[in-house]
């Protein structure tokens, strides 16, 4: 048993616990036990790779193993990392672990609620670790599907109609999706016998260019979807308002970010040459989400409308950072997944506490909440400025990044094009800033909030937790930086061998 | 075998017994009637088969054989046909195919 | 060599000590975090005045000139193998001058504070704010790079934020810490485009390098040309746009006076000495680069200078709450600095304008500090902002009278106060090079004498108003402050800036030059009596004039109407007329689209029911039609 | 007969027999205990599911009119294992005091129809298979009206049987035409002799009609729905399954070994009617309320998407098909078997009288949900892997278009998948079907299904083994 495939095993046996559990008060336990070890792994994961990485070891993937699975068709199941997936996956065993504290409370069939919770996780870790496309593509599916029951059971407001259209058009994504990796197999070999899925097998051909013409609009808009790529976001909002805290901060910190992740280990990776042709019509897209969403935040009044639009606003800028194809704006997007995950979760699980206070999610219904629940307030004003990009919090530096690196890019239209996002940093202020004095500054509105209790044991936990992470990589962003830039080389290698910059 | 009726007559009627088979099928609404349509449709292919067999591949059998196996076939489907239409009968008390529609959509 | 690596903790105590009283300060008594936030802060400046100490008398100049020193620096943010974030120290004339000022000045307030503050809801919670900004402005005055500078500008931004808000369930106050976020926030997006051109052209954010008047990177890009100027100079005006959100240049200036509506050591402290200079600062720091590569930008900054000192005077002398008189007081002097730096040239002679600039920034941080405690010390004992509702305080407030006299001559340049020196630089240097601005100048000192003087006598003399309460001289927490900085508001024209503070670091030969000093003098004594005339005792002098120029003075009165402008883009056009349009889109056009697809899907399965008839003939027709239709496709169609 | 002979035919002979010992036990057995037979033949069709794994040669009969291979050995016990599993399922059923007497027929017959597919499937010549395809669907026209008593079984039985009639007209006036223009029936002579004139394309596409209405492909569907509700649960089952593969099974031998001169022709054909089923089968099932007429329709997009692995006439679509055709007997039937448990119980058949049963009956739900997601092609269960093959292979040959249309379709299908799964849990209801325990034999048909469906998938021996013995037909 190889240390990655404990990722999806660790999951596995907890839900098993889970299920063989006759008591339903000791499944929170459970589950947190079995995610605080997965997240005690990725510590783990971090510190292996890091000191493989120090003894010299220059492997593109680390920790490779590979089991013949299918073999005639020769899939494999395939597990590898380098620093960017390692990334990922500490990112995604944190978001986990605070989602199970954040809903310590589900009192509703929380059984089968943990269960669904960490069958998501199990195939979203799946997905970072494996190399080889079709368990990928299995563990992608295997993450979206649990949505629909999870928002659909424990969601609010509209929430068969939202879990509905979440899936489906997320499984919209895939379809495309699907296709574009069968494209991808079959031009995968020169000479059509040695076919395979495996990436970094693949990413030693190159792909014929009309084939990747057709392939690559298909691969990145199909995990464009999940990237909330305008104008495909629109699960985005719904599917964010209606669902339960933990489900919102797993859904917005780690399942968009498949999106963006695939995009760029997939779809820009393996077809590079038409990724570099097309790129500006994904330009223009990305950067109109960008702006488009931040725009569409400050007309919100519920609080995860804001937050989804806010989402749609920055990981578009991560698609936008993957497009501009050199190492920095590349960096960045990663930086900007990893920082965009943490805080966005951040935010989804304050709303669900003052949500689980107030019973309402309207701003204008709110007001003057900073004096009654101190803690609650502050840690939402810290979420905001990491997301009005302070620095000093993890949003500042994944931007700066991203705008250095795409300000680095030789042509003109880019170059304005980034200028353009740049300005979105203005617009995220307002919004943030607008919530803030709406929601917590100014006098306490609704006297019936006067005696509102704080922040509880467990959701301290689960706020800290994400609170510190983002402090951590805003106050210390070379390791992380630095980490991810090496495993960038062998991408940008191959891209620079067509577009010199 | 030039002598009597060229091949081109038999397939004519064949054909033409088996659009009669297929009209009767489709605009009777009597089961039975329709049932013998059917027949209609069957005997037209046999008539092809035989025809066939007689005029191009007289020394091979296979056409005979299987016109044959068809009549054998057919008539055990009209036994069972035949066996549901009374069933029908009892239920609906009518044999009229256009009452026989409880499922639709 | 002399080894300045100690500075870090110039850096490294605020912030701990922010860390410190942030995270741990409502466990300990209100007091004791107070007296912590001070003594730490009192360390730095101890620390403060070793480093100029050792850097202006013992560090080694090379031909005359002071050497930019790189005490440490490390790399915190690697972007490619060229541009990297470094975190560092950079010691040269003008950062350790504004080490000086930033401790100083930040030094008085907390201890000021110690009084102003007490008994406050939340005084640890200053106490931290305070830490925090200290530690930014100190990282913005001391960064080695453009982009560090950058991180702390955003800092500083936001401590100012968060001060200004201090009093977070006063409405106006949130109002107008948003305001000052967001309105400087859209300058810093202005700072970072011209960073991000820099960059481009440049490959380097080392100010070092970067300004290094005989450099590689300093030309780079002055020949590409773009929109008929060239990249150099929009970089540099973009990065100018930065430095006049900061300092509240028009028409950026709208934050600034409802920034007051932050506790008053906050505004001396931020927006009257330190952060609002930080433009200047950049202006300066950048110098090089606008003197050499981009001097169409430095007209800019000149312009802009000289109209926005004039604008601001103006308003001054209308408005009535008396922090907000000082606050546009404040913008007017600004407009000084950038007018000199604008007219500056690199090295030498023409220098003098940037030496002058350092000079009056020095100057009017002690005096405007100075300025605003004494108006803390007042409030405090009136509990009122409006000069309408003061009168005769010189019996009750003495140390609070004089120092604000004192004050009150400095910025009018009386000699022998420090003002008069600062601001005569300023002039000469206009003189020199733009007869025109030096005119609005000397009209904008007149403007300046009158309405301090205004405030003065209608404070410290005027009508004898009955308080319900007698007010009472501060204790002695806030008066020993105002003693200090008084003295050094008296005294600190006397430094000898042109040996120390210049363009290009060499010694630079200046004098008064009573050609320009002694009209100066006059027309500020000019502007000090009219306002005796109108303010000394009762008078209608003032209403019949408001009467008379009733239109005019309505305007001025009314800021000109520029916040009703920018309210109307803000709420108006931005809110109505894009994001809720834009959010009206998402709904509507784009999720519609999905949504009609799903209920097109509907609606056609509902259409074709009806080939499922239940007819059994209808299906045998439907079978053999298809068959046929089949076969005649591929036999005669689509063979 | 010799006994290599019995031993290359020994799945039709076994099944023959069985139906013999299964009519004398109903003879000479007692007749208070005439549930016993059910147990009997279930007995007599593990054995003989079980000895047909037994290896045998591959070899030829009555001059190559029977030939048997690796490939045809495989269908066949694929079949048996859907048979089987339906015989169990339908214990229940037949224990009814309505149905006691008629215990033996119902296994007699549907043994018979067994024997005629799996003649149909070790056809060399058209008439074995012409005689094969009527052993299968005659009978099953009696079993559709089994129950005497209802007017929708009777209606059922009254439509199949006469619009079976109707196709396999069609199909035999096609194979005259075929036989007109090449003088034999043998498929191996067949292919030698055909040469794409148009006479001869009629011919294909009156067969491939007449096929189709088997497979029930649009627009040859219609009898499909109506047949589907009329039947008893297990015969819709029975249809919906094994009637469909083996039609799959043998259709796609025709195709390969005798019309491979007119690919170009049958790969247009089946482009478009795949593209037709699969959209009109998903459509019309978005509207659905009773379950069978719901599986019916779905199961007729689920043809479509088989059909994918047709199109390319490879070996990796063969494999895949018949790989599929495994996957979707065990998810059907698992579903089905959901229904059948709870129409016995409750006699409830529509979507809305599921509300709120997974409060009630967790297990059932459970499972229907797994069964509905492999349906769907959801990972990681078996439907997953097997729709992914079946695009695979058709995408080898390069009809990406057709696969993005077919994965979008499955969007669709996942949509009224959906429905169903959200009637379970998400609905709430006043009377929810009250919690009940099925008998053994429900819960083991129920159980063997749930391990096909999550077994068959990971375990990739499975499809490995399909894919290494299917070469040649």
């Amino acid at each position: 048993m190889d240390i990655l495939s404990l990722f999806v095993v660790i999951p596995v046996l907890t839900i098993t616990a889970i299920l063989l559990l006759k008591d339903t008060r000791q499944v929170r336990v459970v589950s947190a036990f079995g995610m605080g070890l997965q997240l005690l792994m990725a510590g783990t994961l971090v510190f292996l790779y890091l000191s493989a990485r120090h003894a010299g070891n220059s492997d593109e993937m680390l920790f490779v193993k590979d089991y013949l699975w299918f073999k005639s068709l020769n899939i494999h199941y395939s597990v590898g990392v380098d620093g960017i997936s390692v990334a990922m996956i500490a990112l995604t065993s944190l978001v986990v672990f605070a989602g199970i504290f954040a809903s310590w409370e589900v009192e509703f069939l929380r059984k089968e609620f943990f269960v669904s919770l960490i069958l998501l996780a199990t195939g979203v870790f799946g997905f970072f670790i494996s190399i080889d496309l079709f368990t990928m593509f299995l563990f992608y599916e295997l993450a979206v599907i649990p949505m629909y029951l999870l928002i659909g059971i424990w969601g609010t407001g509209p929430k068969e109609y939202s879990a509905m259209k979440l899936t489906l058009m997320l499984m919209g994504g895939s379809a495309l999706l699907l296709v574009g990796l069968l494209g991808i197999y079959f031009n995968s070999s020169p000479d059509a016998n040695r076919l395979t899925f495996n990436i970094l097998e693949i990413s030693k051909v190159v792909i014929p260019l009309p084939a990747q013409r057709i392939f690559f609009p298909l691969t990145f808009v199909g995990f464009g979807v999940l990237g909330a790529l305008f104008p495909f976001h629109t699960w985005s909002p719904d599917g964010h308002a209606s669902a339960p805290t933990a489900v919102s901060m797993l859904h917005a910190g780690v399942l968009m970010k498949l999106g963006g992740y695939g995009a760029f280990r997939v779809a820009i990776f393996l077809m590079p040459e038409a990724a570099h042709e097309l790129s500006w019509i994904f330009i223009i897209l990305t950067s109109i989400s960008v702006v488009y969403g931040a725009f569409g935040a400050i007309a919100q009044k519920d609080l995860k409308y804001i937050n989804a639009y806010s989402s749609v606003s920055h990981c578009g800028l991560v698609l936008f950072a993957v497009l501009m194809m050199n190492q920095t704006a590349m960096n960045g997007a990663i930086i900007q997944m990893i920082s965009h995950g943490l805080m966005t979760a951040l935010f989804f699980a304050l709303i669900g506490m003052l949500y689980g206070r107030t019973h309402t999610r309207i701003i204008y219904e709110m007001g003057g909440l900073m004096k009654i629940i101190p803690f609650l307030g502050v840690c939402y004003v810290i979420a905001g400025l990491a997301s009005l990009g302070l620095p000093g919090l993890s949003g500042f530096v994944a931007e700066a990044t991203i705008f250095v690196g795409a300000f680095q890019h030789p042509e003109l239209f880019y170059r304005i094009v980034t200028i353009l996002a740049v300005s979105s940093i203005v617009i995220t202020a307002v919004y943030v800033l607008r919530v803030i004095a709406i929601l917590l500054l100014g006098p306490t509105t609704n006297e019936h909030f006067e005696h509102l209790p704080d922040a509880r044991w467990f959701e301290k936990i689960s706020v800290v937790t994400l609170i510190g992470s983002v402090a951590a990589i805003g106050l210390a962003p070379f390791w992380l930086s630095s980490m991810i830039g090496t495993s960038l080389h062998p991408i940008i290698d191959k891209i620079i061998a067509l577009n010199p910059f | 075998m030039n002598s009597g009726i060229p091949l081109q007559y038999f397939l004519i009627l064949a054909t033409v017994m088996f659009f009669t088979g297929v009209y009767g099928f489709l605009t009777r609404r009597n089961l039975i009637t329709i049932l013998m349509s059917v027949e209609l449709i069957l005997n037209s292919v046999n008539i092809n088969f035989m025809a066939f067999n007689r005029f191009l591949y007289p020394n091979k059998l296979e056409g005979m054989f299987f016109s044959l196996f068809i009549i054998a076939v057919a008539a055990s489907e009209a036994a069972v046909a035949i066996a549901i239409i009374i069933n029908i009968y009892r239920r609906f008390t009518t044999i009229n195919v256009e009452d026989v529609n409880e499922m639709k959509f | 060599m002399i080894n300045f690596s100690y500075t870090i903790w110039i850096l490294l105590l605020p912030f701990l000590m922010f860390l410190l009283l942030g995270l741990a300060g409502h466990k300990l008594k209100a007091k004791l975090s107070g007296l912590l936030g001070t003594f730490g802060l009192g360390i730095i400046t101890f620390l403060s005045y070793l480093t100029a100490y050792k850097y202006f008398f013992t560090s080694e100049k090379i031909d005359g000139a002071f050497q930019k020193i790189t005490a440490l620096n490390f790399t915190w943010l690697q972007f490619t193998d060229k541009l990297h974030i470094d975190m560092g120290v950079l010691l040269d004339p003008i950062s350790v001058m504004m080490l000086i000022v930033v401790t100083t000045v930040s030094f008085m307030v907390h201890i000021y504070s110690l009084g102003y503050m007490k008994g406050e809801k939340g005084f640890e919670r200053f106490y931290s704010f305070l830490s925090l900004f200290s530690f930014s402005m100190l990282g913005l005055v001391l960064a080695t790079n453009i982009f560090q500078m950058y991180i702390f500008w955003e800092l500083v931004g936001v401590s100012s934020f968060l001060l200004i808000g201090f009093y977070y369930q006063k409405p106006s106050a949130v109002r107008a810490s948003k305001k000052a976020f967001i309105v400087t926030r859209f300058a810093d997006l202005g700072f970072l485009i011209g960073i991000l051109i820099l960059s481009f052209n440049t490959k380097t954010f080392d100010f070092i390098s970067l300004t290094n008047p005989s450099g590689a990177a300093i030309s780079q890009g002055s020949s590409i040309g773009f929109l008929g100027l060239s990249v150099m100079t929009w970089s540099m005006i973009f990065v100018f746009l930065g430095g006049a959100g900061k300092s509240a240049m028009f028409p950026f200036h709208i934050w600034l006076p409802d920034a007051m509506e932050g506790p008053t050591p906050v505004s001396a402290l931020i927006h009257a000495a330190t952060m609002v200079v930080a433009g200047v600062y950049l202006v300066a720091r950048m110098f090089p680069i606008y003197a050499i590569s981009a001097p169409v930008a430095l007209d800019v900054v000149a312009y802009v200078g000289a109209f926005t000192s004039l604008f601001a005077a103006v308003i001054a002398c209308t408005q009535t709450d008396i922090k907000r008189v000082l606050a546009y007081s404040t913008m007017s002097q600004i407009g000084y600095m950038m007018l000199a730096l604008g007219v500056a040239k690199y090295g030498g002679e023409t220098g003098l304008g940037y030496m002058a600039s350092m000079f009056h920034l020095f100057t009017h941080a002690m005096f405007k500090a100075l300025l605003f405690l004494g108006a803390g010390a007042i409030i405090h004992s009136v509990h009122s902002n409006y000069m309408t509702d003061m009168g005769g305080l010189r019996k009750y407030l003495p140390i609070t009278h004089i120092t604000f006299l004192i004050a009150c001559l400095t910025i009018s340049g009386i000699p022998p106060f420090s003002g008069f020196f600062s601001k005569d630089e300023i002039l000469a240097a206009a003189f020199q090079s733009n007869k025109f601005l030096f005119a609005v100048e000397y009209a904008v000192a007149g403007i300046t004498a009158f309405y301090m003087f205004r405030i003065y006598f209608s404070i410290f003399w005027g009508k004898d108003t009955q308080y319900q309460h007698t007010p009472h001289e501060a204790p002695a927490t806030m008066t020993i402050p105002l003693i200090i900085l008084a003295i050094g508001a008296a005294v600190s024209g006397f430094i000898p800036f042109n040996k120390l503070v210049t363009s290009d670091g060499k010694i630079l030969e200046t004098g008064i030059n009573l050609v320009i000093a002694i009209p100066s003098v006059l027309i500020g004594l000019l502007g000090i009596g009219i306002a005796y005339i109108m303010y000394r005792r009762e008078s209608t002098i003032p209403d019949k004039l408001a009467a008379m120029f009733k239109y005019s003075y309505k305007w001025a009165y009314n800021k000109f109407y520029i916040d009703e402008l920018y309210l109307f883009v803000t709420k108006k056009i931005i809110f109505r007329y894009i994001a809720v349009p834009v959010a009206w889109f998402d709904r509507h056009v784009v999720d519609a689209t999905m949504n009609t697809i799903a209920s097109v899907t509907q609606g056609v399965s509902f259409r074709i029911r009806g080939f499922q008839s239940g007819q059994l003939q209808k299906y045998a027709f439907v079978f053999i039609t298809g068959a046929i239709m089949l076969a005649v496709l591929f036999i005669y169609l689509w063979k | 007969m010799s006994s290599g002979t019995f031993l290359i035919m020994r799945h039709e002979l076994l099944l023959i027999a069985a139906a013999l010992l299964v009519l004398i036990a109903e003879i000479f057995g007692n007749p208070e205990k005439k549930s016993r037979i059910s147990l009997f033949s279930i007995i007599l069709m593990g054995i003989i599911t079980a000895v047909g794994f037994l290896p045998s040669p591959a070899g030829e009969l009555f001059g190559g009119m029977y030939v048997s291979s690796g490939t045809r050995l495989i269908m066949k016990n694929i079949l048996n294992i859907g048979a089987l599993l339906v015989f169990i399922q339908s214990v229940t059923w037949l224990n009814k005091k309505e149905n006691s007497s008629k215990v033996s027929e119902y296994f007699i017959l549907l043994i018979s129809t067994l024997v005629g597919m799996n003649l149909m499937i070790s056809a060399g010549h058209f008439l074995i298979f012409y005689i094969g395809i009527e052993l299968a669907t005659i009978p099953i026209a009696a079993l559709a009206a089994f129950d005497r008593y209802k007017n929708k079984s009777a209606e059922a039985g009254i439509k199949l049987i006469l619009s079976s009639a109707l196709s396999s007209g069609v199909l035999l006036y096609g194979l005259s035409m075929i036989y007109g223009t090449t003088g034999s029936m043998y498929f191996n002579e067949v292919s030698g002799l055909f040469h794409n004139n148009n006479l001869q394309i009629l011919g294909f596409i009156f067969f491939f009609a007449g096929m189709a209405f088997k497979i029930s492909i649009v627009p040859f569907h219609l009898w499909t729905a109506d047949v589907y509700e009329g039947a008893p649960v297990n015969i819709t089952s029975y249809l919906s399954v094994i009637s469909k593969g083996a039609a799959v099974f043998i259709l796609m031998i025709i195709l390969f070994t005798v019309f491979p001169v007119i690919v170009a022709t049958w790969q247009k054909t089946i482009f478009v009617t795949s593209i037709l089923t699969m959209t009109i089968g998903n459509l019309f099932a978005i509207r659905q309320q009773n379950l069978k007429r719901f599986l019916a329709f779905s199961s007729i997009s689920q043809a479509g998407y088989i059909f994918l692995g047709l199109i390319g006439g490879n070996q990796l679509g063969m494999a895949s098909v018949i790989y599929y055709v495994l996957v979707y007997i065990f998810s059907n039937l698992g579903a089905f078997g959901v229904v059948i448990a709870i129409s016995n119980a409750t006699g409830k058949e529509n979507i809305d009288d599921y509300n709120g049963l997974y409060h009630t009956n967790p297990k059932l739900s459970l499972i229907m949900t797994l069964a509905l997601f492999s349906l769907a092609g959801i990972p990681p269960v078996a439907g997953f892997f097997g729709k992914f093959f079946l695009f695979t292979g058709a995408a080898q040959k390069g009809f990406y278009l057709l696969v993005l249309i077919a994965v979008l379709n499955t969007i669709i299908s996942l949509f009224y998948y959906l429905l169903v799964v959200k009637a379970m849990f998400i609905n709430k209801s006043e009377n929810p079907i009250a919690a009940f325990k099925s008998d053994f034999y429900t819960r083991f048909a129920l159980g063997i299904c749930v391990a096909g469906i999550v077994i068959t998938g990971f375990a990739s021996i499975i499809f490995e083994a399909i894919r290494n013995l299917s070469f040649g037909i």
